[in-house]
């Protein structure tokens, strides 16, 4: 099967050929070290500074609220347990969702077992928090409040305004995950009342192993690598010259042309959605019909196990995913689709489209075709399809 | 981790699964669900002068879990419900050429469907 | 002044021609995310196995005792961290030298206020650990000994082996930063009773921002990084593809090169230190003079400033550093040149060069000529120099 | 940080600094020491009229320290010693178009010991 099809853009995307083309000259060339005072340690400095302001730029931020990361994940690190560690003294309540990415979730987890209480807040059954909820569950102790701005894993958008009105009104600090979501919808930090927020550059055509976390002028972080003076003593290491440049130039390209992309995106998102829901039966769409990031298509599968079908579509070149990449070949059914409330079994038969770049006319339609065959056959093996269908028939 | 993925066997098993399907009147069935990752597997068999004469499966669950079906419906056809008894998902494993770390309890839900539709038979067998 | 003679390879790299060849597919071809099951994440993954691989192999480990990191600041923060943390039942005392990096300095300094106690061993003028001391500080409640193969700016090569016996025998974990020695030094974490490593691949002509961390196989380590089950649930986050693959080529190259490397290294470094030991006065070499890393040559001018000489160096096309160059702006003295006894106004005329593979034939002398010219211009302008002139007349 | 490196207009008088030098029999002088780093300045001046006809300094210390011996010895030089005296360190910033920031105190020692010699002066001038 020679036809390749990457519906995989939420687990990672390519670097695009300008981003590449910027970073090029700062790994054989330009290769100085930030911190040196020479020629070449100045050359990159000023390569880093004008990524800072692209980067800044592009969220709404002010260049000295960026602070450089390994990632999304590092970034989500440094933020939750950075406010835990700094704030500790004022008190020791967090809030989150039950949906949060791992690096939020293992985060909060970790720092249960220190001594701090995080509330984890239910989502209704499209993944939505509700911001009466959040409002009622903050206490006298809460230092911080942390929302993803979408989804990975059902799309679903966060009602992010909200939740930044409220946090400021009773001056708590409001940090968000807008990993998914950076590239796909507008973010301005300022009007969204947001303190902190977590981006990564391989999810929007920059180079994997760099992300950013913006921290809003005067809140205080302990720093989580331990070091050099780096990042303005925030982040210690040497500073990933070539990929930070490939962020800046991403997320600059990604705020040029968002509204195309997001527009390109949902067109052949909604034909797969159409298609599957005409073609195929007993499927569910997870996540809000509205209120989603634009590339993102999640169906449950009765009587079949996603793994299963992400293998054949794989076989026949279609590359997807269950759920979040990261969870993928874990048994646990999904913590989103759980917390939205799909039973096991039907978590279970559940899989990931996520539509970018990579995408051309046609593949939403040659993606319907492979999903509506394979699935037909696995149900043809399946127990539970055929006394499901037993059943119906006997009623 | 490499650990995640199958190897050649294994998938031309999941990819062209032998023994799919279901016998009319079977002399033995089960169905089991695992309790590890809640796959689930039909079996239905039909005994001919004390062998497996035909056996049909049909699962739901993922790639090792149907590779495992297959190969190990194949490895008891033929052979004498005694003999047929013996099957170990170790066996299975080794048949498979080996699965990923994480999928091995897979192999398990085979070897204990084929054998309760095994028993399923000698119990109906000695009331008969 | 067109010419440029880069002296600085402590602080940073190149990344070589065959290391980037290796690196460009994972960009914008082979783009996939390592945890995803379809094709595209398979081949990232196989490409991470094959780098684990050479990483292992160039140091003596086995495969799943490499953990990937975003450079030798992370390691050795994971190192120092991860075992605090995960032995502090045992123990909270930890054994350092008062001239490791920053990256483990300031780490230990963070941990003694979370309630450990960390004993910084001194070195004599040479910059040397004694073994003896080192076993005499040894206590019931030691959990972890970490000393420097190599330091960074005076090139001192730490006596591993002796304490690596000493450490295995008393049943402690032994860490050492190698972040300096790779590459220059040949080392077998087997043989030398080594239980962790830190590397990081752009000071062996490898990528900024991606390192690793070897951990002995049944050594405790509590993750630092929260999310993802990356790295066998040691460090979270998106594999950095491209730069594993760099880092996998960087230290396969220089494990087949360590012999020659060394040795060209050795011969330019040893011209530059005759050439200015015979042609300026009042001048220090700093560190051993044998046990030292083969690229490095740290001076002490006496009666100038090692700023003022770091800048006209620079505008004569010399990148040099003073101290390390993470250091390079701060007006501390240099810790690591205090710790071996200079005096503040000597320690302030440092400056390290240190030669690799971006040097040929000439360089040495270029940049004796230059040291030369430039050393005495500022002590014509330096009232110490006056003074101490004067002084010596006046005997 | 960008904020380590220095501007054109440092790097010129750092890289051809004016008044390097000694004066024999000064009508001034003075050396002081940085108690931030250690960076050191001795100025001498001689005195014409009332007014500072010369002013020579040696300087040990990093660039900013010898850009601002240079450009504030500059500054004083024709002054009254009473208007040299107003001399600061903002001023000796200014006409340099700024200082990284951890290099401030560098532009103080100017001003200090340029004030230094000064009173020298004035205090030897009340004495004789
Ligand atoms: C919502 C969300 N948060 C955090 C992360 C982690 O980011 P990274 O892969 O850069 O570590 C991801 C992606 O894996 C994500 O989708
Ligand atoms: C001895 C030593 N340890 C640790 C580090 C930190 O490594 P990285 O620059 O990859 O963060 C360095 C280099 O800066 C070093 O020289």
């Amino acid at each position: 099967m020679d036809r390749h099809v990457y519906l995989d853009h939420a687990a990672t995307t390519f670097v695009k050929k300008e981003v590449l083309d910027e970073m090029l000259p700062y790994f054989a060339e330009k290769y100085g070290n930030a911190s040196s005072l020479h020629r070449d340690g100045r050359e990159a400095r000023a390569a880093i500074d004008r990524a800072r302001s692209r980067t800044a730029g592009a969220i709404g931020a002010r260049d000295e609220e960026i602070i450089f990361t390994s990632g999304g994940t590092e970034s989500d690190n440094l933020a939750i347990k950075g406010v835990a560690e700094a704030y500790e003294q004022k008190g020791r309540h967090i809030i989150t969702t039950k949906i949060e990415h791992d690096a939020v979730l293992n985060t909060c987890e970790y720092l249960e077992k220190k001594g701090f209480e995080v509330t984890y807040l239910p989502v209704d059954e499209y993944g939505l928090v509700s911001p009466e909820t959040l409002e009622k569950a903050i206490r006298s102790d809460t230092i911080l409040i942390s929302v993803m701005f979408a989804n990975n894993e059902i799309g679903t958008l966060e009602p992010i305004d909200k939740i930044g009105e409220i946090a400021r009104a009773k001056n708590i600090i409001f940090h968000t995950d807008a990993v998914q979501a950076v590239g796909s919808v507008p973010i301005d930090v300022e009007k969204m009342k947001i303190d902190m927020l977590s981006l990564s550059a391989h999810k929007i055509y920059g180079p994997k192993g760099t992300g950013a976390l913006y921290v809003k002028k005067g809140i205080k972080l302990s720093p989580q690598s331990h070091g050099g003076a780096h990042e303005s003593k925030r982040r210690a290491g040497t500073e990933n010259v070539p990929g930070i440049v490939g962020l800046g130039k991403a997320i600059e390209l990604a705020g040029a042309n968002i509204g195309g992309y997001a527009e390109r995106l949902r067109a052949m998102r909604e034909k797969l959605i159409r298609g599957i829901q005409e073609n195929v039966s007993d499927v569910r769409l997870n996540g809000h019909p509205e209120k989603r990031l634009p590339g993102n298509a999640n169906f449950s599968f009765e009587f079949i196990e996603g793994e299963a079908l992400l293998l054949l579509l794989d076989m026949a070149g279609i590359s997807s995913s269950t759920g979040s990449a990261c969870t993928s070949g874990s048994f646990k059914p999904s913590h989103v689709l759980s917390a939205i409330g799909l039973p096991a079994e039907i978590a279970q038969g559940s899989v990931r489209f996520t539509f970018g770049d990579a995408n051309k006319e046609g593949d939403a339609d040659y993606c319907i075709e492979q999903i509506i065959k394979i699935v037909q056959r696995l149900r043809a093996m399946s127990p539970l399809f055929a006394q499901e269908k037993g059943m119906r028939k006997n009623v | 981790m490499s650990e995640m993925s199958y190897n050649e066997i294994v998938l031309e098993h999941f990819t062209n699964p032998r023994n799919v399907g279901e016998i009319q009147d079977p002399d033995g069935e089960a169905i089991l669900t695992s309790k590890v990752c809640g796959d689930m597997m039909k079996v239905q068999i039909k005994v001919e002068n004390g062998a497996v004469a035909d056996i049909k499966f049909k699962t739901f669950g993922c790639g090792a879990a149907i590779a495992s079906s297959s190969i190990a419906t194949e490895m008891v056809k033929g052979k004498t419900v005694e003999e047929a008894l013996k099957i170990t998902n170790n066996a299975v494993v080794d048949a498979l050429g080996g699965l990923p770390p994480a999928k091995l309890h897979c192999s398990v839900l085979a070897e204990q469907a084929i054998k309760m539709a095994l028993e399923d038979y000698v119990n109906k067998h000695k009331q008969g």
